[in-house]
């Protein structure tokens, strides 16, 4: 399956590596912010319904 | 002319704090806002003079015409008494340090650095610039901060003389100034109704 | 119907969670099929030898980071001109992926050089460009995370945001000025330069198809993210008003 | 505008540290440059005046957060925006002002410090003729990254995150005059270029400044 990369394999599979992982960083974080905020955001806006 | 507010709101932070709030200042008089901290005094001066946009209304008869002090004095302490006077003097395109000096009783301290000034005569010396800049509608926040009562009448005095050339005065404090014929504006009945600040309700 | 209404926070808000879906699984499809075409099925470069898959992030990846630029550039004046809130949050929100572009372009130039070029780091033109864009975007974010008041951070971060497109083209040809470089000629749309192969011919080669697959996954992970961010931007924005409403009452 | 200038002039020549600071500072750094690459001379006559160029970059940020803050602080940025000046006008004098105290004294003293790095003889001139007109972007740069960070806390490393990108251009530009001069190469093209962005930021930044300030300031 793999493909024969020869001398450069090193070179090309960690370029891919960490392209991918800051990708998957990037959207990690992204993710778990907007969950985050959106949790706060839902507390908050329950606590001022019960408040009036 | 006379300085008028129509209609304004005034807002701290985003927050309005002052609603719909009216006068007018003649020539030759003083008015004296008047309210607790917080009331948003402080907010409605700068808003006069033109540091911060209103929300809402409108000010005639500002702009060109003010001469704003506000808490700070806005002295140089590397700078002689005199030569703080005369800098402010020649940006606003007037001569003569002289009046302004002695109506403060500076005169003895013409040559002193302003950082060598205790409290009271830095304040004294933030008042003498008012007297500089030759504009005819002062406007003060709290301006005897940190003054005695010897220089509390100077700067009554210095008022009287100055809506006596025609000019006005338009000041916010919560003790007494000393002048009589000055009339008083209590903010207190315009306080904003709670509401979130105009730019915060798109979110709402 | 206007294209203002999505200036609503609300309104886009809706709209983006109705696009999100769509958009996440295109960008999934585009960036897996590009990637994997190109990585698994295509052959070597006669000079390059395999390096030339790196193709496939590097090429996008700068694209993504000019243009996530240029998006901040038009949401800023959009904020200045219009003063809708969600441009400015958005332009926001796409900093940050716009500056892991850059670190992601800047990365992939590197490994893809040491072999090539002999040297980690060259100082090229266009890789000195893309460092200086870094740094943009770095005193972009900075500056957003240091005002509080969101009106003030809004209106500085804009006027930055065109002083510092004005200054960062002037640092392009500076720098291009400054040192004629290795790098070879741009390659998107002429992806033959990249492989050695006579510029003239045509486009349709076996890099191409892939490059193009994998640049459009890249443009909609980008869309996909700044349509996130800008929501999780509204929702905090949205916080904060309530909770200022909330000490104001 | 002329008194505004004349007091900042004055207030940098009272308080110490306007004139003489930067210079000690562009002074410390030339002399540390050798310690830290060693003392051949042919090395040091190579990079001479890239070294002095970005000597004057770091000597003129260091005392770029002085054009607003003290100002603020003390009130006075509140009554000069109540007085009869332009905002623009209040930016390009502190610019100004800026320069004379700073950039004017890096200038002048630039030749001096070549002789310390063996500066190569035509690049006397040219180092002196590149830093002259170079530095003026540099402080009108600078009062517009100074103006973004006037009321944080800590808006002194802020600040040169923002500026130092916008310096590129200039200071690629400047060294490279200043270089080829010094190799006695065509210097027209880079000149041309500095002096073209030396101009156009003193006559557009100011703009951009002020709308900062104004909204920094409300």
């Amino acid at each position: 399956m793999m493909p024969e990369l020869g001398k450069y394999a090193g070179t090309v599979l960690s370029s891919y590596a960490v392209s991918l992982v800051l990708i998957v960083l990037l959207i990690v974080v992204s993710v778990l912010r907007s969950r985050r905020i959106k949790a706060e955001l839902q507390r908050i806006e329950e606590r001022q319904k019960k408040n009036g | 002319m006379e300085l008028t507010a129509s209609d304004l709101t005034v807002a701290r932070g985003g927050v309005p704090v002052l609603d719909g709030v009216s006068f007018a200042l003649a020539p030759g008089r003083a008015l004296v806002l008047r309210g607790p901290n917080g009331a948003g005094k402080t907010t409605l001066l700068r808003t006069v003079a033109g540091l911060q946009p209103a929300m809402a209304g409108e000010v005639s008869g500002a702009g060109e015409r003010i001469a704003y002090a506000g808490h700070a004095d806005g002295l140089k302490s590397m700078l002689s008494v005199a030569e703080n006077l005369q800098f402010w003097a020649r940006v606003f395109g007037t001569e003569g340090i002289g009046s302004a000096l002695s109506a403060f009783n500076l005169d003895a301290l013409e040559d002193r650095l302003a950082g060598t000034l205790s409290a009271g005569q830095k304040r004294r010396l933030g008042l003498a610039r008012l007297m500089v800049t030759g504009r005819p509608v002062w406007v003060l926040d709290e301006p005897t901060v940190s003054l005695d009562t010897a220089s509390v009448a100077l700067f009554a005095e210095a008022v009287r003389a100055h809506l006596g050339q025609g000019g006005s005065a338009l000041m916010a404090t919560h003790i007494d100034l000393g002048i009589p014929e000055a009339d008083d504006f209590d903010v207190t009945p315009y306080r904003a109704t709670p509401r979130a600040a105009l730019r915060d309700e798109a979110f709402l | 119907m206007s294209i203002w209404e999505y200036a609503n926070p609300v309104k886009f808000i809706r709209t983006a969670d109705v696009l999100l879906p769509w958009v996440t699984v295109a960008a999934v499809i585009c960036l897996v099929t590009g990637l994997v075409w190109g990585f698994f099925f295509t052959p070597e470069d006669f000079r390059q030898g395999s390096t030339v898959k790196i193709i496939y992030l590097h090429v996008p990846a700068a694209m993504m980071a000019i243009n996530a630029w240029l998006m901040m550039l038009i949401a800023s004046l959009i904020w200045i001109v219009r003063r809708h809130h969600v441009s400015a949050l958005a332009a926001r929100a796409a900093a940050p992926i716009g500056a892991t572009m850059t670190v992601i372009g800047l990365v992939t130039g590197a490994i893809w050089g040491q072999p090539m070029w002999g040297t980690w780091w060259a100082w090229d033109p266009r890789l000195t460009v893309f460092l200086i864009l870094f740094l943009f975007y770095l005193g972009y974010m900075a500056l957003w995370e240091a005002i509080e008041d969101d009106d003030t951070a809004a209106d500085l971060t804009s006027i930055l945001c065109l002083v510092g497109s004005v200054f960062a083209l002037l640092s392009r040809y500076a720098v291009q000025f400054w040192n004629q470089g290795l790098h070879q000629g741009s390659s998107v749309l002429r992806a033959g330069a990249v492989t050695g192969v006579d510029t003239t011919e045509k486009v349709s080669n076996v890099y191409f198809m892939p490059l193009l697959v994998s640049g459009i996954g890249f443009v909609l992970l980008f869309l996909a993210l700044v349509l996130l961010r800008t929501q999780t931007e509204i929702r905090a924005r949205r916080s904060r008003a309530l909770l200022a409403r909330e000490r104001s009452a | 505008m002329i008194a505004l200038l004349t007091r900042d002039l004055r207030l940098a020549v009272r308080a110490g540290g306007g004139f003489g600071l930067g210079l000690a500072f562009f002074l410390i750094v030339t002399v540390l440059v050798p310690f830290g690459v060693g003392p051949q001379t042919g090395l040091l006559t190579r990079i001479a005046p890239g070294i002095l160029w970005i000597g004057a970059l770091l000597a003129c940020l260091l005392s770029l957060d002085r054009i607003f803050a003290l100002d603020w602080e003390d009130g006075s940025l509140d009554l000069l925006a109540t007085a009869p000046l332009p905002m623009e006008g209040i930016v390009s004098v502190k610019a100004l002002a800026h320069w004379i105290t700073t950039g004017l004294p890096l200038v002048l003293a630039a030749p001096a410090l070549g002789v310390l790095l063996n500066l190569a003889g035509p690049g006397y001139l040219w180092l002196f003729v590149s830093l002259a007109l170079g530095t003026p972007a540099l402080s009108v740069i600078g009062t517009f990254g100074a103006a973004l960070t006037v009321g944080l806390k800590r808006g002194g490393l802020l600040m040169s995150l923002l500026v130092l990108p916008l310096y590129v251009p200039t200071l690629i530009f400047g060294a490279e005059v200043a270089r080829r001069g010094a190799e006695g190469l065509a210097v027209q093209t880079p000149l041309l270029m500095l002096a073209g962005i030396s101009f156009g930021v003193a006559a557009l930044l100011p703009f951009a400044s002020a709308a900062v300030l104004r909204i920094n300031l409300r």
